[in-house]
């Protein structure tokens, strides 16, 4: 039994059919990568996962609780975390702030009124977000406004403000996307020390460099239907996978 | 720069600001601006904007309706004064109190809309109360008229300790008088306290998780935070310090009147707030003190006080100077408050306090560059 | 391909003023019907409110719809979009003050100061045909309003209002309500703050009997005026909406209001066009302004008295959607006629005065974005 | 602080219960001060006397509360001995011997009321707390001066009102330290019963719109009793938002009310505007029950009258004055007014003008400036030469009884300023009323 099942999940668009019987069982501590061309629906099962989409048939279960009909604020204190595709962060606030948003969030529950407590004053939280923006690399940048750094940086930034809360399960929706070399591979890295903490993660990837360097497991997703899953080995040689990617719109 | 945030330096604003506000009375003079009613209205309209800013600046939610919490506060406490009692203490905690829930049932479906949507909903919530306030409530608003206290009025509470006076009685704190500098004192007191509470606000972690809604509601919602409650306790706070602050207008002053509520009133706070600088601690209190004092005091310049300000001049230049000044004071003083906001707005998006930052960082500059200037012949001594 | 897809809206929106044109003919049919049942007067009197709910909403359609295509096209919040409508009816009691120009021959009755009964020059020098053009101060002044309305708009546009596309909408406010009181107060310099009568043409001074024409009996009549005013809205709607939809410049524009960044890619100077938008909506409210001084006598603070009003029309209609705010126009102009029904009033006292709030809250919750809005305008 | 250290006993609850309810109570001892030698803003040893007018300078009156200060400004002229006099000349009985008031120079400061309650009262608090004015005065609204006319009564500084006419000034929110000279809604009805019956007959049904707020109500009141004291129907009476802007929707549906007299209980911009779209539907020339449609317009004013234009022609309604009357008084106030200004005051000017003269005489009268004599003086005060005949300043409720004047839209004016033609003076004697029926209480002399 996985850590989340996604049962014959259907969903359409007008008439467009973005998802179609899809079936996923993603096993506690696996990193699972989620490939497919563009336009596959990938983003669209993510959607799905953390409420902002619902499907119109199947189930999704995370942890033997159904992810379907709750707000996305319930999904995520129930332990799924998301980096977005654009790093959807508080571009206003300090990057110490965004880290510390998550990190009460997951402390004190979804809403909790503390209108006395200084924000300056509570040690506990910073050192927890000082040390996770540390290991991001952008302890020192902490004072700065988050809408001021770059584009790899709002990355990494969103990726503490997942970690800081220690998901049971971390969705990553392109990690890196957009960036350098040198970046992507600084991504990899962390993205593995975090494998070491053993939080289940389901990745959607392009940069198939990134995918078989961290995936214990992929399935491809074409159309909307998973045409394969399997070990990196597997996937690598399985001719489905090159027919979906070569015959498909991406090319 | 804004110095850094710390407990030490936020207990010396802390302290600067009580002392400025207390000393009102003396710094005031030279300006024409320290009799009790005008400082009462600075206390009073300094609270209003104070709590409008910790929905406006922190949320980012634009309100057009605080006026109707403003005008609940201070129907509320007149009905206080008509049937408990003149102290006005109970006055106060009823109307913050009764400002509160009607803040929530507005802000409960006002929010759940959001951007001009909210601000519309608020706005036709505060037309309704206002229109029905002047017509047909008038059995609980006295209408036009506003909501007086009469002699006949019960007042269950005083009626047990004390005998009927000749005349109606006036508002008290334990027997001091709320009108003149009592009444003044006990505004500025409370605009302390305000102060000192949304700045615990802003600098709390539930002042972070505002600031949060303000800069994105959907990176808030995946990160496990219920967005609309954080936004609706914002909502009844700033709805009570709406209330407090009509509360002190009745308290200062015992009548209630409908245009309280008007849209041009929810208008005026909103224009305090970014006057003084949105978001900023001290801006809607500065913001609220000018447009008062424009209101009260530039407005009562006539000619005839003009022709002495100016008989320093030439009798032909004289003339020339006071039918041009004459322009934007008296009956012209909307067009120089206009004027105003259209230069603030135009040339310092911040408000007043964008404007001090700038000059103290211009001061700033020029003392480093001075003492650079200097530092080096004193390492040559 | 829809490169377009405001085209459906537009659609939408034809064929709701053409109902409204036909409105008048669906009348009678319905007349007979009610008739049967309620008597005369009952239907007598829902035709009226009809009339008066159209004349209203042909009024605050006019100005929501400048005001909707400054929001839609620049993303301004315009505050001072109430002052335009007031400078157009200020436009209408110029061309009348000059035109009424006069000699004044003094009533030597009054000693202690001058009163003077005024005749004005164009009558004693062109005799009746003098008397006729004052008398037609009101429509010559459309001519008037035209080019003063434009280029105040541009000058707005150009020396104002383009530094604020970028700020944020509370800034727009503040900076725009300033401008509103700034031209008000010059006004209120100028003309005093007493409301300045503007009658309209003696020809269209009454009322037509539309009763007769309709088959209602002849207690229905309708103010000429009014008749005109609807006719007028209706025609500069329509107006609107071809210029929009007709020309490549109104295409632009329309596309611009989709996905301005888009147009800007193309390297279509959109920046220009968007002033000549502001120029445009100037000259409908300023148009909208004129035409309503013989029903509403001008005063100096006549746009403030429609700003809130306007703006809730437009919000209601659905932010940057010109159908929708059109629609809404209507729509409150309709409701707020029939909620004045003293038989709506004794079941609901005081409905009258909260209709208009009530329903945009109502259509505000119900639907989020407004009768026609897009999502993401003005959300933030 | 015992009471602390001994710990919360059940008793030590309910007297602590017991004092803080007694403190809550403590009020009303210490707030009456004691006047006598000393009230309030006493002018003392100064040389001159101030006086706070609080007119409307911005909104839909800044008009009327210009011609207002103009007259307040002629009224100081007049008081000091400068100018022509103007009513000191005709004023019977005079005290004031043209030399200021009680030897002290006046002068005045000015305030905008903005005809909102909170903004004449911040204005006026600001004349009494900053500028030490012994008397203010102003109005163009009934809300606005009976908010200023109770804060008269709570600072003990007189109010002397302007321009306001609901019955409530001088009936339930009568204050000891306010007084009208202006006429009320009540008068109105009265004064026009008369000549609605000569003019339109006993036989009318009547349609009311009316501003819907406080003035509006008494005023339809009024004219109610008065035209149904007559005979005539009422076939409805229907309220309209202030500041409604189109009245269509309440005008249509007095085209098949089978009403043929249409009364606007309107005032200002309401007035202008519902009046010229009546006409506008064609109410002035339609025939109703065989009889000529007609519309009446309580109270009148020819500032609001000028906004209106054409559409008031033959239209009837009540004045407090008007600049044509002919008797000395009048003469001698539009003298002064109009070689000061180039033009003939209005009756909001007229009234703030006697006001102030009134306010004057009554101190010189009292040979003192503490209010409560100079009540004392006001209260039941006699005077003539003032532009509206005998004039008493009835003592039980502060307000002026004198000849209402009845006008009509001037069918053919003389000039741009002929806009009302008196059609009749209805004496004093059939305005008055019993001081009872309206309630209120004046309050104590010392506040």
């Amino acid at each position: 039994m996985g850590i989340l099942q996604v049962q014959d999940v259907n969903k359409s668009f007008g008439g467009l059919k973005a998802l179609h019987n899809v079936n996923l069982d993603v096993e506690e501590g696996a990193v699972h990568a989620i490939i497919g061309p563009n336009g596959a629906g990938k983003s669209t099962l993510l959607n799905c996962f953390v409420g902002r989409l619902k499907p119109d048939t199947g189930s999704v279960m995370f942890d033997g609780t159904s992810l379907l009909g709750i707000a996305p604020h319930e999904i995520n204190q129930a332990g799924v975390a998301r980096v977005f595709q654009t790093p959807e962060i508080f571009g206003d606030l300090s990057l110490i702030e965004n880290v510390m948003i998550p990190t009460l969030a997951k402390r004190d529950g979804a809403y909790t009124v503390n209108a006395w407590g200084r924000v300056d004053q509570a040690a506990e939280i910073r050192d927890k977000a000082e040390h996770i923006l540390e290991d991001v690399g952008l302890a020192e940048k902490r004072e700065m406004h988050a809408n001021s750094l770059s584009r790899g940086d709002k990355r990494r930034l969103e990726l503490a403000m997942c970690l800081v809360q220690e998901p049971k399960l971390l969705l990553l929706d392109e990690p890196t996307a957009g960036m350098s070399r040198a970046d992507t591979n600084n991504t990899i890295d962390l993205l593995k020390r975090i494998g070491e903490r053993g939080i289940t993660k389901i990745v959607i990837e392009h940069d198939m460099h990134v995918v078989f360097s961290l995936a214990s497991k992929i399935s491809v997703l074409a159309q909307g239907t998973v045409i394969a899953e399997g070990a990196p080995e597997d996937i690598k040689g399985d001719p489905r996978v090159q027919e979906a990617y070569l015959g498909g719109a991406h090319l | 720069m804004m110095s850094k945030i710390t407990p030490r330096n936020d207990n010396v604003m802390m302290g600067l600001f009580a002392v400025a506000v207390l000393t009102m009375p003396i710094w005031l003079m030279p300006i024409g601006a320290s009799y009790p009613d005008l400082m009462q209205k600075f206390a009073i309209f300094g609270i209003f904007a104070i709590g409008f800013n910790i929905l406006f600046g922190l949320t980012g939610y634009l309100s057009f309706g605080h006026a109707a919490f403003l005008g609940v506060g201070s129907y509320t406490a007149v009905w206080s004064f008509k049937l408990l009692s003149m102290n006005v203490l109970p006055a106060v905690v009823f109307a913050v109190l009764v400002a509160g829930a009607f803040s929530f049932l507005i802000g409960f479906i006002s929010l759940r809309r959001s951007g001009i949507y909210f601000s519309i909903l608020t706005l036709a919530f505060a037309q309704m109360s206002y229109n029905l306030a002047y017509s047909v409530l008038t059995p609980i608003t006295n209408g036009e008229t506003g909501l007086q206290l009469a002699k006949s009025d019960p007042r269950v509470v005083d009626a047990l300790f004390v005998e009927a006076g000749a005349g109606i009685p006036s508002t008290n704190f334990f027997g001091i008088a709320m009108s003149g500098y009592g009444g003044f004192y006990f505004c500025a007191i409370l605009l302390i306290v305000g102060f000192y509470l949304s700045l615990r606000i802003t600098r709390s972690p539930f002042g972070m998780m505002l600031k949060a809604i303000k800069s994105n509601q959907n990176r808030m919602s995946y990160t496990g935070l219920n967005t609309r409650p954080y936004a609706l306790t914002a909502f009844v706070i700033s709805g009570m310090y709406a209330g407090l602050a009509g509360s002190l207008l009745a308290v200062t002053d015992p009548l209630a009147g409908a245009e309280r509520m008007q849209w041009t009133a929810s208008g005026e706070v909103v224009l305090m707030t970014i006057l003084g600088g949105v978001g900023t601690l001290i801006g809607p209190v500065l913001g609220a003190g000018i447009i008062k004092y424009f209101e009260n005091i530039f407005s009562a310049f006539n000619e005839s006080i003009l022709t002495s300000i100016f008989s320093f001049l030439p009798d032909g230049l004289q003339d020339v100077v006071v039918s041009v000044v004459g322009l934007f004071v008296g009956e012209g003083w909307h067009l120089t408050l206009g004027l105003l906001f259209m230069i603030i707005v135009i040339y310092l998006p911040g408000g007043l306090v964008e404007g001090a930052q700038r000059i103290r960082t211009y001061a700033t500059k020029k003392r480093e560059k001075k003492s650079a200037a200097s530092h080096q012949p004193q390492i040559a001594e | 391909m829809t490169v377009f897809a405001g085209s459906v809206k537009t659609d939408r929106l034809w064929g709701l003023i053409l109902s409204d044109v036909l409105t008048g003919s669906l009348g009678v049919f319905a007349a007979d019907l009610t008739n049967a049942f309620f008597g005369w007067s009952v239907m007598d009197t829902l035709a009226l409110q009809l009339l008066n709910g159209l004349d209203k909403g042909g009024a605050y359609a006019l100005i929501a719809l400048g005001l909707t295509l400054i929001f839609g096209t620049l993303g301004v919040v315009n505050f001072a979009h109430g002052a335009l409508f007031m400078l157009g009816a200020f436009c209408a009691v110029s061309v009348q003050k000059l035109l009424t120009i006069s000699v004044k021959v003094k009533d030597e009755s009054i000693t202690f100061f001058e009163a003077y009964k005024e005749v004005p020059y164009l009558e004693t020098w062109f005799g009746e045909t003098g008397t006729v053009i004052i008398d037609y101060s009101v429509p010559i002044s459309i001519l008037l309003a035209i080019p003063v309305m434009l280029v105040i708009g541009l000058a707005m546009e150009r020396g104002l209002i383009q530094r604020f596309y970028k700020r944020t909408h509370a800034e727009q406010i503040l900076v725009t309500f300033g401008l509103a009181i700034v031209i008000q107060e010059l006004v209120k310099a100028n003309f005093g703050a007493n409301p300045i009568p503007t009658p309209a043409p003696e020809i269209v001074a009454g009322s037509a009997s539309i009763g007769d024409w309709l088959g209602l009996g002849s207690a229905v009549v309708y103010p000429w005026w009014r008749l005109i005013y609807l006719a007028f809205a209706a025609v500069v709607i329509l107006g609107v909406f071809s210029f929009l939809q007709f020309t490549t410049f109104g295409m632009v524009v329309r596309a611009g209001m989709q996905d301005r960044e888009t147009v800007g890619l193309l390297g279509i100077d959109i920046q220009r066009r968007f002033s000549v938008v502001f120029g445009l909506a100037a000259v409908v409210a300023g148009l909208a302004g004129v035409m309503y001084t013989p029903i509403l006598p001008p005063d100096y603070h006549m746009g403030m008295d429609f700003l809130v009003l306007s703006f809730v029309v437009v919000v209601v209609g659905g932010m940057g959607s010109l159908g929708g705010a059109v629609a809404a126009g209507f729509l409150l102009g309709i409701l707020q006629s029939f909620a004045s029904m003293n038989e709506v009033k004794s079941i609901l006292p005081g409905i009258d005065q909260i209709i208009i709030y009530l329903v945009a809250v109502v259509i505000l919750l119900v639907r989020p974005r407004g009768l026609l809005g897009r999502k993401g305008v003005m959300e933030n | 602080m015992d009471e602390i250290k001994k710990g919360v006993s059940r008793r030590g609850v309910l007297k602590g219960g017991t004092a803080l309810a007694a403190g809550l109570a403590a009020p009303t001892f210490f707030m009456r001060h004691a006047f006598g030698a000393d009230f309030r803003n006493n002018p003392g040893d100064s040389s001159s006397v101030t006086f706070g007018f609080n007119v409307p300078q911005t909104g839909a009156y800044a008009d009327e509360g210009a011609d207002e200060l103009r007259a307040y400004k002629l009224a100081i002229k007049h008081i000091n001995g400068e100018g022509d006099g103007g009513l000191l000349n005709t004023m019977q009985p005079l005290s004031l011997k043209g030399d200021g008031i009680l030897g002290k120079k006046a002068a005045y400061v000015t305030g905008d009321t903005q005809t909102k309650s909170d903004a004449a009262r911040a204005s006026a608090k600001r004349m009494i707390e900053k500028d030490g004015v012994i008397m203010y005065s102003g109005g163009s609204s009934s809300g606005v001066a009976i908010a200023q006319q109770s804060l008269a009564q709570e600072m003990g500084i007189v109010f002397m009102n302007g321009l306001t006419h609901s019955n409530d000034t001088t009936g339930k929110d009568k204050r000891r330290y306010g007084f009208r000279h202006f006429f009320n809604a009540y008068m109105s009805g009265a004064a026009l019963g008369p000549v609605l019956e000569a003019e339109m007959g006993k036989e009318r049904s009547a349609y009311h719109l009316t501003a819907d707020y406080t003035w509006g109500w008494t005023q339809e009141e009024s004219i109610k009793n008065t035209t149904e004291g007559l005979g005539w129907q009422t076939a409805n009476a229907v309220k309209t938002p202030l500041g409604a802007g189109d009245f269509s929707q309440y005008i249509t549906p007095v085209l098949n009310s089978g009403a043929d007299v249409l009364i606007l209980n309107h005032y200002g911009k309401d007035m202008i505007n519902s009046l010229t779209q009546a006409v506008q539907f064609g109410l002035r020339d339609k025939q109703v029950n065989g009889k000529d449609f007609q519309i009446v317009v309580p109270l009148y004013s020819r500032l609001m009258a000028q906004g209106a234009g054409e559409n008031i022609k033959g239209i009837f309604g009540t004045t407090n004055w008007n600049w044509s009357l002919q008797d000395a008084g009048s003469q001698a106030f539009v003298k002064s007014f109009g070689q000061e200004y180039g033009f003939p005051p209005s009756q909001a000017a007229h009234t703030c003008y006697v006001q102030t003269l009134l306010y004057a005489n009554a101190c010189q009268m009292a040979g003192t400036f503490y209010p409560p004599e100079v009540i004392k003086a006001l209260e039941g005060f006699e005077f003539d030469g003032m532009g509206n005949g005998k004039t008493l300043y009835r003592a039980e409720d502060h307000q002026c009884f004198k000849d209402v004047l009845v006008v009509k839209g001037n069918d053919n004016p003389s000039s741009q300023f002929d806009l009302l033609e008196v059609v009749q003076e209805v004496p004093r004697s059939q305005v008055e009323y019993d001081a009872s029926i309206f309630g209120g209480e004046l309050g104590p002399y010392e506040a």
